[in-house]
């Protein structure tokens, strides 16, 4: 486990929805040894408010020290980073917590709903480049319009995997939840599901794998401070009692060992 | 390591806090630097003056339900439970790390009735690689209706005392911010033997969330840090340090150099950074050069020439 | 006018704060409105709740010497030292503006002695305009060496009573932040006869300019406000509402809409706008239409039902 | 006196040197009732740190509804300002105080000093739009160095007025300071002062006048939380004993009614 506080310069900038936004960090340390599922913490300004940083899972990085983050615009920290330009230089800290654990001799389907389609670049990516056959490998896309998935899917085409996706209102894709898509397809025993997203989302796609059988891995969120284990304030409740911590024990989880609300 | 010395012998950062002597007065806060480890990749931990531990119980503790944390202005609310592993599984897995790494550890202790503080002191006796113990005493007394211990001198004092008697090694006694009088806090634990005192601790507040119509957090309130409480921490740091003639640690806010001098000539003989260790995990040890520069760019000898030199 | 009583009509946003009528929830806090009149270009002063001027006491006084006032993270500190022209230019001055406007007026006032609060408020009986007084009590006692009125229980009644004896409008407490325990000020002013409570006033604390070695402000401590203390001010707003059966008014870094609702939930039935009125001249006004405007779209029947409304 | 709270737009944005911003924003309330020597109180974040606004005396307004503010980078309130772009809405309340009281009978010698020089330019351009032989009016101006001075001359020059430099090294104008400056030239005693600088001019400044006789108006700072006479921090030590305040006494002061060091 090698962390790096980077001041990274930005090296491009998307504004791909009006409040989805896209940018692309030289931090070469960070992008070296990062893994999919993991996260960065980023400062958003440089005064002291807001004091603290906000977490980011990492969307992609490149073998040319390039990292990326896809956001969306939702409150004071956030709305300064979309305000950011292209050669501004943002502090950046990371690789942190464990990302997916992917199943090399197992089937995979991604699930990524909203901005919780993030993470899934970086892990689709991962496995399209694992040599082994990807028949069986699915993506499933959602979001609330066309907006939340279409800017996207051009980046996850490129590796060739098979590719569903579903909008709340129809205008992209199948009108529905990306739940609906992964009951729609027949997944295998051996298949592991890969999610991320809203909470409901997480609660259904828990509440579908376990009726199945199925093995499912979600990246969930919590507020932090330290994002390293120091503060444990992102504690999250247990399927065993007790707490586990977003931070170091996630954000990536197999379903079984949360405590779900239903 | 050749060069790390020479580096710190001039300038002279060394200070004593109570019969423990530091390389600077560089410390990291209870609860913010985990247990140390969780910082080594980004701190070169032997430059810092010392390290103190997340505090510790008699018994593991799982600490508060969700949501725990909160970001307020220029601060942050913790309502973090007192979690930690309990003494035994800290001796037995913490302490192998931090004896040998080259820095003073401080262990941060917490009880919730007197006697379990004199246990937890007679557990920790003669366990290597402690060299000092930071007594939280901001801390519900179990026993008198959940009071803190640290907002009644007579209580604060006699925790103090037995802690003092059942310890090996220095005793720092950690103050309550939450009082009315801190002077006369410091007195009291000054007189039942602290050896140093450190403050301040959190701030007692709260935040709510509007839409839900419900506490931030699951524990309703927590505790205020960062720097919106650093006006108030140096204000009671000076009238502790002026109260008192045992060394005094401040700790309250800071994130600049500029923030540890201000302690240091309000009379603080050391200081902890807590919240910024959030912020900037690089920053303790930030502080350790950029005292160094001013008291090589104000053509000091030591750092100690700063401590308590404010003038009218 | 018409369209003003028509807006003020609905949503219903009256509050009682202890045999005083609001028309609304936001009043403007001692010291940081001026007499009111310095507002009037910028404020419709007839759409707030309710004008707290600045502190009165029975002389003039000169106030503390430069420097006064220092910016600190998401706050400041003030050592104005109750500079004030005296009761009697006051009401000869002061007064005949004040009493012209449409918005209730509160005085606050403040003196050295018991006796001193006494006269003060027997000078204030019977003057045209005054809504109710506002005993800010924060002041050092000065026949008791300099403690604050307000961490002493019982000099807090002491003070209360001779106020409430003496007066002829509403007697509001402005309780101290500044001890360990709100919530038994809060009954100890509650017994004595206050008609409201309201708090909280600055926290102590303090700055130091690390190159000219002095403290910042001449007075050495001031008093912090701003929105860095709201979590500090809202949970000693709970605790006090907690605590007594009387109104309790909320003061403390509010600056939002959502601040003040976090203080009515908390169970304020009014608040007090203070260093905001420096960053945005026209805040108060602001938050009447925000408070309005959630009471809307909320669809609650009036501000009433938020009042301590906080669910667990 | 009449106050506006304004949200005005950045209309132009001029890096003058180094440190030095001079920023012209569209707010026609408070230019339209700003007279020379007054200030505004600026917002310089859109957060709750910096808290507090920061006072800018008016540098110069304009009939179509424009006001300059001319500024140091010193802090994190100027930092802000001095990254701030054209089309960017700045919030600005003013105009503020009492300015100079110009003495239209009286032959008028201005002296500004660094930053002091921010206001004299619209004491000058009200000085030279009175109809009134000018003859005998004198601009002074200095600063550290060239760059604290050039910039300006050109606008100052406008107004026909005599006009004369001194820099510290000598990089510009003579070598030496606006007060050597004032003592070469022959002012008689109905000559009016006005001056705006640090400290130590403005104590130089007064004890020269006093020396001569000659009146002395000077605009000086201080802290300032309000700027409206409602929070009572911006104290000074007045003559008399007891405190004027900055923002409602001042910033113009007669020199005589000020306490001076020395
Ligand atoms: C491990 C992890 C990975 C994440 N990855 C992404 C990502 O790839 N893209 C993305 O858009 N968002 C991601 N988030 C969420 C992102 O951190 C929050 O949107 C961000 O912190 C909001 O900051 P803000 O200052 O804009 O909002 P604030 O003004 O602080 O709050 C706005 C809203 O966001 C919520 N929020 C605030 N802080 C957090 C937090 N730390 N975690 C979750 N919710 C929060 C608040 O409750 C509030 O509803 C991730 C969160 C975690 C924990
Ligand atoms: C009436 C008046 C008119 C002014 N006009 C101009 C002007 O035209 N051009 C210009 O460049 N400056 C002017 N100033 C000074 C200007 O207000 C300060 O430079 C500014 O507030 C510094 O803010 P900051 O956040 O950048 O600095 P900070 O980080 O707050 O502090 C940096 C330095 O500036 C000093 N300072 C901070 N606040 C003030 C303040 N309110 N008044 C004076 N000094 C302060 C501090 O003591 C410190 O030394 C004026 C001040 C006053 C009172
Ligand atoms: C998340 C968190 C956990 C803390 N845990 C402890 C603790 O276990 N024991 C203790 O004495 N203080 C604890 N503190 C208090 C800090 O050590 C420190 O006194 C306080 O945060 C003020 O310093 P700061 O403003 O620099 O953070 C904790 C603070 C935070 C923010
Ligand atoms: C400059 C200044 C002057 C004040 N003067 C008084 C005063 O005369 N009497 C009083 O009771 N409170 C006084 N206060 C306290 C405020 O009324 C208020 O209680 C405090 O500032 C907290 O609220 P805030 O955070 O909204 O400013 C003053 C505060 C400030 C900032
Ligand atoms: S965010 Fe600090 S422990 Fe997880
Ligand atoms: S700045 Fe507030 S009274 Fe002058």
């Amino acid at each position: 486990m090698s962390q790096h506080q980077e001041k990274a310069r930005i090296i491009r900038f998307e504004q791909l929805s009006e409040l989805n936004v896209r940018i692309t960090l030289d931090a070469p340390l960070i992008a070296a040894s990062a893994d999919a599922g993991q996260f960065v913490m980023i400062r958003t300004g440089s005064g002291q408010d807001p004091l603290l940083r906000r977490p980011f899972s990492l969307h992609q990085t490149s073998s040319s020290g390039y990292i990326q983050i896809y956001f969306k615009n939702v409150g004071r920290g956030t709305h300064i980073l979309a305000h950011t330009k292209v050669g501004e230089l943002l502090d950046v800290f990371g690789p942190l917590g464990r990302g997916f654990r992917f199943a090399r001799d197992r089937a995979a389907c991604l699930v990524g709903g909203g901005l919780g389609i993030a993470p899934m670049l970086f892990l689709a990516k991962k496995i399209a480049s694992s040599s082994r056959d990807h028949g069986r490998d699915l993506i499933i896309l959602g979001g609330r319009s066309r907006e939340d998935v279409e800017p996207l899917v051009e980046d996850f085409k490129e590796f060739g995997l098979a590719l569903r996706c579903a909008t709340d209102d129809g205008s992209f894709g199948i009108k529905g939840l990306v739940t609906d898509l992964v009951k729609s397809e027949h997944l295998t025993r051996d298949t592991v599901v890969y999610g991320c997203g809203p909470e409901n989302m997480l609660e259904a796609l828990n509440r579908f794998c376990r009726s199945r059988g199925i093995a499912c891995q979600v990246s969930v969120e919590s507020v932090m401070a330290c994002g390293m284990g120091a503060c444990l304030g992102c504690n999250i409740d247990a399927a065993q009692g007790d707490y586990l911590h977003v931070c170091i024990d996630g954000p990536v989880f197999n379903t079984e060992d949360l405590a779900w609300n239903s | 390591m050749e060069f790390v010395n020479e580096r710190d012998s001039y300038p002279d950062l060394r200070v004593d806090i109570g019969g423990l002597s530091l390389r600077n007065p560089v410390m990291t806060a209870s609860g913010t630097f985990g247990y140390a480890r969780e910082f080594e990749n980004l701190v070169n931990l032997h430059r810092l003056g010392g390290v103190i531990v997340k505090g510790i119980s008699l018994r593991p503790r799982a600490g508060n339900p969700p949501q725990r944390i909160v970001e307020t202005p220029c601060g942050m609310l913790n309502a973090i439970g007192l979690q930690n592993v309990g003494v035994e599984r800290f001796i037995a897995e913490k302490m192998k790390y931090l004896k040998g790494i080259d820095v003073p550890v401080i262990v941060n202790i917490l009880g919730d009735t007197v006697d379990e503080y004199r246990m937890l002191t007679e557990r920790l006796r003669g366990v290597e690689g402690i060299a000092a113990l930071e007594v939280n005493i901001s801390c519900p007394n179990v026993k008198r209706g959940g009071v803190a211990f640290g907002t009644v001198p007579s209580m604060a004092a006699a925790v103090t005392e037995a802690v003092k008697k059942a310890a090996d090694v220095p005793v720092i006694v950690k103050l309550s911010p939450n009082v009315n009088d801190i002077g006369e806090m410091a007195r009291a634990v000054e007189s039942a033997g602290a050896d140093s005192i450190s403050l301040i601790n959190t701030l007692i507040g709260m935040a709510i969330d509007v839409e839900r119509r419900k506490p931030v957090l699951a524990n309703v309130i927590g505790g205020l840090s960062g720097p919106a409480i650093k006006p108030v921490a140096l204000r009671m740091v000076y009238q502790a340090a002026g109260s008192v003639n045992i060394p005094v640690i401040g700790i309250g806010g800071i994130e600049t150099t500029g923030d540890a001098l201000e302690f240091l000539l309000a009379g603080a003989t050391a200081i902890q950074v807590g919240t910024a260790n959030f912020i900037n995990p690089r920053v303790s040890e930030e502080l350790v050069d950029g005292i160094g520069e001013y008291v090589k760019s104000h053509k000091l000898n030591s750092v100690r020439e700063l401590i308590g030199a404010l003038e009218f």
